[in-house]
């Protein structure tokens, strides 16, 4: 049964900063399905992890969700209160972050913390806490749990560190797994072992995990569904095979050439000219215009940005030109 | 030097640090234009005015009369022309004696570093006001050996500050880049380092003006600092205890001076090290 | 979070709100309830006073000490108020005769008298005492210097014999130096005394010490005279550094009896119901010493400008708020040899400016150093007035308040680079004024006190023969006083400022309170009578006081000699 | 918990060697403002009536004629045994009297540190927590008013509004005069709240709490000032820390994030400002003693700077010295201890 897990529409959310306001994103949408990896793509600073942090409504005091709404299981959380938010968070929605070693407190001992996650969410008592947590490192694939408990996370490995904050995160059996760059502050031989794991746990619990990356290679090797982000646009969403495959959005198709490949050897390198433009005042329309070949007088119209038209009943890209067959 | 215009800005938008400003502009002002701001320079500078012995607050004495009925308004406001020398003096000779020691031990590194950072953790060691006591009281109590002591034991602030700017500095690409085009390191210290670790400095002079002020009052409180009838803040409240109940204007006003322009320089000088701090600029309420 | 640390915060919380429970319960319970009534309480003199101790040995006592020492020991007589029938009157001596050339004298001693040790007085005593001292010769030994030799008679009766005639009842009775202690206590040594002992006959004995804190007397159950009704059981005396803390613990009913106040809270005082200032006449007198040894202080002319450019009047009243008069010489009147006819400086700037335009100096144009003791809280108020009478005649003066120690060791130092101008606080330690003539201008081989550097061996002619037959023809002795002061004024080394009162702030109900200035800075306790019982000890005193309204007004002279 | 680990140990003995360098150059620097004082210690030593050939014998007996480096020897020695010199105005050891009015001072600093912790650490946490509201601005204004207010013109206006125009106080000293007679306190250990406590003596303790309230609070004005700013910019600082947004992530409440999750964090840095807090907390005693006539070091100390007594301005120097650098010693050794991180220095 796929039915849907999460649907966002719309979404606007803006920074105030002594500098001028950042928008940082405009018009998002797109949907996760249950047991699916989504993979959310695009340089840095194109929105990605702020889209992940307005889900759990983890967004900093200066930042204010203009419009759009975030639906889970048919709820929407924007309009959720604090407390119901707290539930949720750890809760059937848990994240892990991009660099371990600073994501877990320096002078808790593992077993504090992953008992003070428990202590939020269930009422368990302390040897049942502790069974679970012991089951749940061993899920994750910790060896020895029962030593690495009484460790600081000082005296852990980065890849230990973000099985770590895996076990934590399925404690109390999420629905949504949110992972925001969980590999790229590890080493390559560690990461492979990261990703098959998220697998597993896709298929093992059908977990739906949304993982944010800026490497194709990952999304390649592990998403289900993948979305392309720009400067704060949704540009492309589609399968992992649509996406990649035959991409139309005309930034998706640069930036899949622009890929060092095999074929490339010995060619200079494809690359996208011009600079990703500042959030501060941002192109009007379609945010890609000022780089894109095939933009036009449309593109460039302020109260017009490009709506994700349909290309197949899976794969929506939001470009008035899109190219491709 | 974009930098600094934001920090101003900083500065207006943050409403406390402004009044800071606004008391500090009215201190200096005083201080220069003190002979014609204030109403009876003679009375200011020591002369005594016996008709107005203990005259309470009124039209005629705003502050009030001292013990030997000179006008507190007047010596208040030639007091500040000496806070702000000593401050000055003080703030100066510690950066003076400071800085350069900093940038030579944070740029050359090894032993040089070793040594003057040893000796600075020495006199940090140990409570700079302390210090200042025992070398004023050695030095023989007057107001330009007080200057001494405080510089004495002021200046390895200082030298911590910048030595670790200029460690930081030491690595970066601009500064390798001149060492590796030959520029003689006496060069790069006074044309790189130095200027570079200004900023911090700046902060730290504003709030250690203050400290100044308060600190060579409290030394004149003790007698260590300016003699009769030098109308330095300290010496006017350490001379009105006497009659703190009966003609309280006597050290109150002094001390609400002190008190006053010690707080505008930390203001400032909080709201200075705010505004130059990256990580604040961008995280403004909604 | 595991269970032990929230269980640790539960303990902690609980210790807090039990502490502050406690202190809250103890603070109510004591201002609610006064606690039961005690047996009859002793009568409780509470005294403060910033007298503390320099050394605890009679021989060598000088300094601040005197105020408990006159309490603990006796001499053999104590020198009456000047201008009494009677000069002296018997102590531990009830009577003693002298020889016609005055060198010869016999005292007869008091039998029945008992030191506080519980050692019988006796002849032996007095000659074991007087010789420690003169032997120590420390603190003000040196009156004795005149002894030649003191012998034993019999049990009760002592001969002493001097070098040359001298009026020896004088010293005999002088505040220090003159003390009789116990030979078997004194025999234990210096460190006995400096470990906070007393061996004497006096009124009072020492219950217990707190250095810088706090000393209690009691009374000397067998005291040779005897106890009245109404005399005071305990003594409580604090030690406090600041005169402003006495006045107020004096104002909160914490003391009956202060020492030493602000002058300007003296007013205020008189005011208060429940309080009096009593001003006596003293022999401390204020002078300062111009630098003879320095030009331009060198000529006789510019000095005596300079006293003529002296505000008199302004200082008094800066000063000592009218408690004092205007000097006239440098012996303080009511002791002998006062000159009632002596000239006297008054404040005339024209005539300073004409002196000046004689002595070459039309406009000032020089500069002088003028030292005084950063302790003396008088010398602090007036010094600002001289500097800026001088700046009139255009000559600068820099004022330099350093401690007392230090003033003197730059003063006895060679005069070229010494103070031009020294301010001083000078009392006589013998009942006679010779001790001023001599100790302040008597030449000196290196400078002790003579700090105008002044010597004239015609003016130290005249006083020592002065003083020699004083006993003997005083008539004759007061003449040759009068000529070598006139030789003091006209020649000018010194400015006499002014002669200070002393000032004693009490409650009104204490009774039998008199000071005489031969014995300044002491209180004597033992006539003290506490006239109503109301501030007995068996009531706490309540912790508040009643604010005194903060009118102040300048005294005039005559209403302040009223007020005592 | 198992053995220090060996870094750690090795640490700590570093640290202790540090501090016995330290103090070695403090005993130099004594010694050099000693040496450099105008007055002759002889002529002061044997006191002001004393004629020249007694003050040749004093600078003999001083060791003032052998060159300085022995000098400096004797010096040390006599620091070992306790020999501080002689008080030229009490005349009695520096270190008697260092030990007799140790304690009151003790107390003293011990309530306005408590005062100022008690105050001063929730002032600055809720003031990073609720960051840059109205609540913020007034705790900066007040924490920079406690840096900047002079504590000696803060003392003098205490003593004008509690005891004279309310009279609800007293104006200093230990305790009252006549309970401090009748009810004497017996020393247990030397702080008298807490002797009077132990023994249940009513009175004194709350005349002695009574006596105390003003000094401790002047006293604390600048260490809660300090302390509320220190802990506000460590809270901050902690408060951006990414396991705090894990923390976040993970649903903990607000209370538990701030008070278990990020406070233990703060412990740290706020040690090392009580440690700082103590340097003000110890020059202050010479003006708060002075004022409230609270007979401890700081008056005893400040009078001594008044009178130019030099033995015991250069042994009250060294001591106070010292006991500011063994209590940063012990709070930095507390603080390694207490974070699990801390392996290097």
């Amino acid at each position: 049964m796929n039915e849907r897990l999460v649907s966002i529409r719309n979404l606007k959310v803006h920074f105030f900063t002594y500098d001028g306001v950042v928008q940082a994103l405009e018009d998002v949408s797109f949907d996760i399905d249950r047991k699916q990896i989504f993979g959310l793509v695009g340089e840095t600073g194109c929105g990605k992890t702020v889209t992940s942090l307005t889900i759990l409504r983890l967004l900093p005091e200066n930042a204010k969700i203009l419009n759009g709404q975030v639906a889970f299981k048919g709820e929407d959380l924007l309009s959720k209160s604090e407390k119901e938010m707290r539930r949720l968070r750890g809760g059937s929605i848990s994240m892990i972050f991009q660099d371990p070693a600073s994501s877990l407190n320096p002078v808790f001992t593992v077993e504090k913390q992953l008992l003070r996650v428990l202590k939020e969410h269930s009422s368990a008592d302390p040897t049942e806490a502790r069974r679970r947590v012991i089951q749940s490192m061993e899920e994750v694939g910790l060896p020895d749990p029962r030593r690495i408990l009484r460790l600081y996370s000082h005296e852990l490995s980065g890849g230990m560190q973000q099985r770590v904050m895996l076990a934590a995160s399925l404690l109390s059996d999420p629905d949504l797994l949110i992972a925001d760059e969980p590999t790229s502050a590890i080493d390559v031989t560690i990461q492979a072992q990261i990703l098959k794991l998220l697998r597993q746990l896709k298929d093992g619990r059908g977990l739906s995990v949304l993982l944010i990356t800026h490497n194709m290679g990952v999304v390649a090797e592990t998403c289900d569904r993948v979305g392309v982000m720009y400067a704060g646009n949704m540009a492309e969403v589609g399968t992992m095979r649509d996406v990649l495959k035959k991409p139309h959005h005309p930034y998706v198709r640069a930036l899949l050439e622009a890929i060092p490949k095999p074929t490339l050897l010995g060619k200079e390198l494809p690359e996208i000219k011009g600079t990703v433009p500042s959030l501060l005042n941002p192109p009007p329309g379609c945010r890609y215009h000022p780089r894109c070949a095939y933009a036009t007088e449309v593109c460039r119209r302020p109260d017009a940005s490009p709506q994700p038209t349909a290309l197949t009943n899976s794969h929506f890209v939001s470009c008035y030109h899109p190219q491709g067959d | 030097m974009a930098e600094h215009r934001i920090s101003f800005l900083l500065l207006r938008k943050n409403p406390v640090s402004l009044f800071g400003l606004i008391v500090i502009t009215a201190f200096v002002l005083t201080a220069a234009l003190a002979p014609w701001v204030a109403p009876y320079p003679e009375q200011g500078r020591g002369v005594p005015n016996l008709e107005a012995m203990f005259a309470p607050p009124s039209f005629t004495h705003l502050f009030g009369a001292d013990s030997l009925g000179r006008d507190i308004m007047s010596r208040i406001i030639m007091g500040s022309r000496i806070s702000l020398m000593i401050s000055l003096v003080v703030v100066v000779l510690a950066i003076g004696i400071g800085m350069p020691l900093g940038a030579l031990a944070g740029y050359m590194g090894g032993m040089t570093d070793e040594v003057v950072m040893r000796v600075t953790d020495l006199f940090l060691a140990f409570p700079s006001l302390l210090l200042a006591m025992a070398i004023a009281a050695a030095l023989g109590p007057s107001l330009t050996n007080s200057m001494i002591a405080l510089a004495i034991s002021w200046w390895p602030w200082y030298t911590r500050l910048v030595r670790g700017q200029s460690v930081s500095l030491r690595e970066r690409p601009f500064v390798e880049a001149a060492r590796a085009t030959g520029v003689r390191d006496r060069n790069i210290i006074l044309r790189h380092i130095l200027p570079n670790s200004l900023s911090p400095v700046i902060v730290q002079a504003t709030v250690d003006i203050g400290t100044v002020i308060l600190a060579a009052a409290s030394l004149s409180f003790l007698g260590l600092g300016a003699q009769q009838p030098t109308p330095e803040w300290g010496l006017m409240v350490s001379s009105g205890r006497v009659y703190i109940f009966e003609q309280w204007w006597i050290s109150g006003f002094p001390g609400l001076a002190i008190f006053a322009v010690a707080l505008a320089f930390n203001l400032v000088g909080d709201g200075l090290r705010e505004a130059l701090d990256p990580k604040v600029r961008r995280s403004r309420r909604a | 979070m595991s269970k032990s640390s929230t269980r640790t915060r539960y303990i902690l919380g609980a210790a807090i709100i039990i502490i502050v429970l406690a202190a809250a319960g103890g603070y109510f319970y004591y201002a609610s309830t006064v606690p039961p009534p005690l047996p009859p309480q002793p009568l409780l003199l509470k005294v403060v006073t910033s007298a503390e101790f320099t050394t605890w040995d009679p021989s060598a006592a000088y300094s601040t000490e005197v105020f408990y020492m006159v309490n603990f020991y006796e001499p053999l007589l104590y020198a009456n108020l000047p201008g009494s029938a009677e000069p002296f009157r018997p102590a531990l001596a009830t009577s003693w005769d002298v020889s016609p050339d005055s060198t010869v004298w016999t005292f007869h001693l008091r039998s029945g008298v008992k030191f506080h040790d519980g050692e019988p007085f006796n002849a032996a005593a007095v000659k074991y005492s007087i010789e420690r001292t003169t032997n120590l010769g420390l603190g003000a030994a040196y009156l004795w210097g005149l002894l030649d030799k003191i012998e034993v008679i019999d049990e009760l009766t002592v001969r002493m014999t001097l070098k040359y005639s001298a009026p020896l009842t004088r010293i005999a009775s002088a505040e220090a130096a003159a003390w009789i202690m116990s030979p078997k206590s004194a025999e234990k040594g210096k460190d006995w005394f400096e470990a906070g002992n007393e061996a004497g006959t006096g009124p009072w004995m020492l219950e217990s010490y707190k250095p810088r804190e706090e000393v209690v007397l009691t009374r000397f159950k067998d005291y040779w005279g005897g106890w009245e009704p109404g005399q005071f059981d305990k003594i409580n005396i604090k030690i406090v550094t600041e005169d402003v803390v006495e006045r107020q613990m004096l104002e909160s009913g914490e003391v009956d009896i202060a020492t030493r106040v602000p002058i300007e809270s003296v007013s205020v005082l008189n005011q208060t119901s429940n309080l009096i200032v009593y001003a006596k006449p003293s022999f401390n007198n204020y002078v300062a010493f111009l630098n003879t040894k320095r030009p331009p202080l060198d000529n006789s002319l510019v000095r005596q400008a300079i006293a003529y450019a002296i505000p008199y009047e302004d200082i008094i009243k800066v000063a000592a708020q009218g408690y004092a008069t205007q000097a006239r010489g440098p012996v303080p009147k009511g002791l002998w040899p006062h000159q009632d006819s002596l000239f006297q400086y008054t404040y005339n700037i024209e005539k300073a400016k004409q002196l000046l335009v004689q002595a070459g100096f039309p406009n000032g144009g020089f500069k002088i150093v003028l030292t005084y003791a950063a302790e003396n809280p008088s010398e602090e108020r007036f010094a600002p007035l001289i500097k800026f009478e001088l700046e009139k005649l255009g000559i600068e003066t820099e004022i330099r308040g350093i401690p007392w120690v230090e003033q003197w060791a730059l003063a006895k130092g060679d005069p070229a680079n010494a103070q031009d101008m020294f301010l001083l606080l000078w009392w006589p330690s013998m009942n006679d004024g010779y001790d001023n003539l001599y100790g302040m201008f008597h030449s000196e081989s290196t400078p002790f006190f003579n700090l105008a550097y002044w010597y004239n061996s015609n003016f130290d002619e005249l006083i020592d023969g002065a003083y020699a037959i004083t006993a003997t023809d005083s008539a004759k002795a007061n003449q040759m006083y009068f000529q070598a002061q006139s030789l003091l004024v006209e020649e000018s080394p010194t400015i006499f400022l002014y002669d200070a009162m002393s000032l004693f702030p009490m409650t009104r109900a204490i009774s039998g309170f008199d000071s005489n200035p031969y014995y300044p800075f002491t209180i004597f306790f033992y006539p003290l009578k506490m006239a109503s019982t109301s501030t007995g000890l068996g009531q706490i005193l309540p912790m508040y006081m009643i604010p005194v309204p903060a009118s102040v007004y300048a005294m005039r002279q005559e209403e302040l000699l009223r007020a005592f | 918990m198992e053995g220090m680990s060996l870094r750690r140990r090795e640490y700590f003995i570093r640290r202790i060697i540090l501090t016995v360098l330290v103090l070695l150059g403090l005993t130099v620097l004594t010694f050099i403002l000693a040496w450099i004082v105008p007055s002759d210690p002889a002529a002061l030593y044997v006191g002001p009536r004393a004629r020249p050939e007694e003050v040749a014998k004093a600078r003999v007996l001083l060791g003032l004629d052998k060159p300085l480096y022995v000098q400096y020897f004797i010096y040390l020695r006599d620091i070992f045994q306790g020999d501080l010199g002689v008080s030229i105005r009490t005349k009695r050891p520096v270190l008697d009297d260092l030990r007799l009015n140790f304690p009151n001072s003790l107390e003293l600093i011990i309530a306005s540190l408590a005062i100022a912790l008690i105050i001063g650490l929730p002032l600055g946490i809720v003031s990073a927590k609720r960051k840059d509201t109205i609540v913020d601005h007034i705790s900066r204004v007040v924490t920079v008013a406690g840096v900047s207010i002079p504590a000696f013109w803060l003392g003098l206006l205490m003593q004008l509004l509690f005891m004279r125009v309310l009279g609800i106080l007293p104006l200093g000293g230990r305790i009252d005069t006549i309970v401090g007679m009748m009810y004497p306190v017996k020393t247990i250990t030397g702080l008298d709240l807490i002797d009077s406590l132990l023994t249940g003596n009513w009175p004194a303790f709350s005349s002695s709490l009574q006596h105390i309230i003003l000094p401790a609070l002047t006293l604390s004005a600048y260490s809660i000032g300090l302390i509320a700013r220190m802990t506000r910019s460590t809270m901050l600082e902690v408060l951006g820390e990414n396991y705090i947004r894990t923390a976040k992530a993970w649903g903990f409440s607000d209370r538990v994030i701030t008070y278990t999750y990020a406070l233990k964090n703060a412990i740290g840095p706020t040690l090392t400002v009580v440690g700082l807090t103590f340097a003000y907390l110890i020059t202050g005693t010479f003006y708060v003693e002075t004022i409230f006539y609270w007979p401890g070091i700081g008056s005893y100390s400040a009078l001594a700077l008044l009178s130019l007594d030099f033995p015991v301005i250069m042994g009250v120097t060294l001591v106070l010295g010292t006991a500011y650098v063994l209590i940063n010693l012990f709070l930095d050794l507390l603080q390694a201890y207490l974070d699990p991180r801390v392996v290097l220095g």
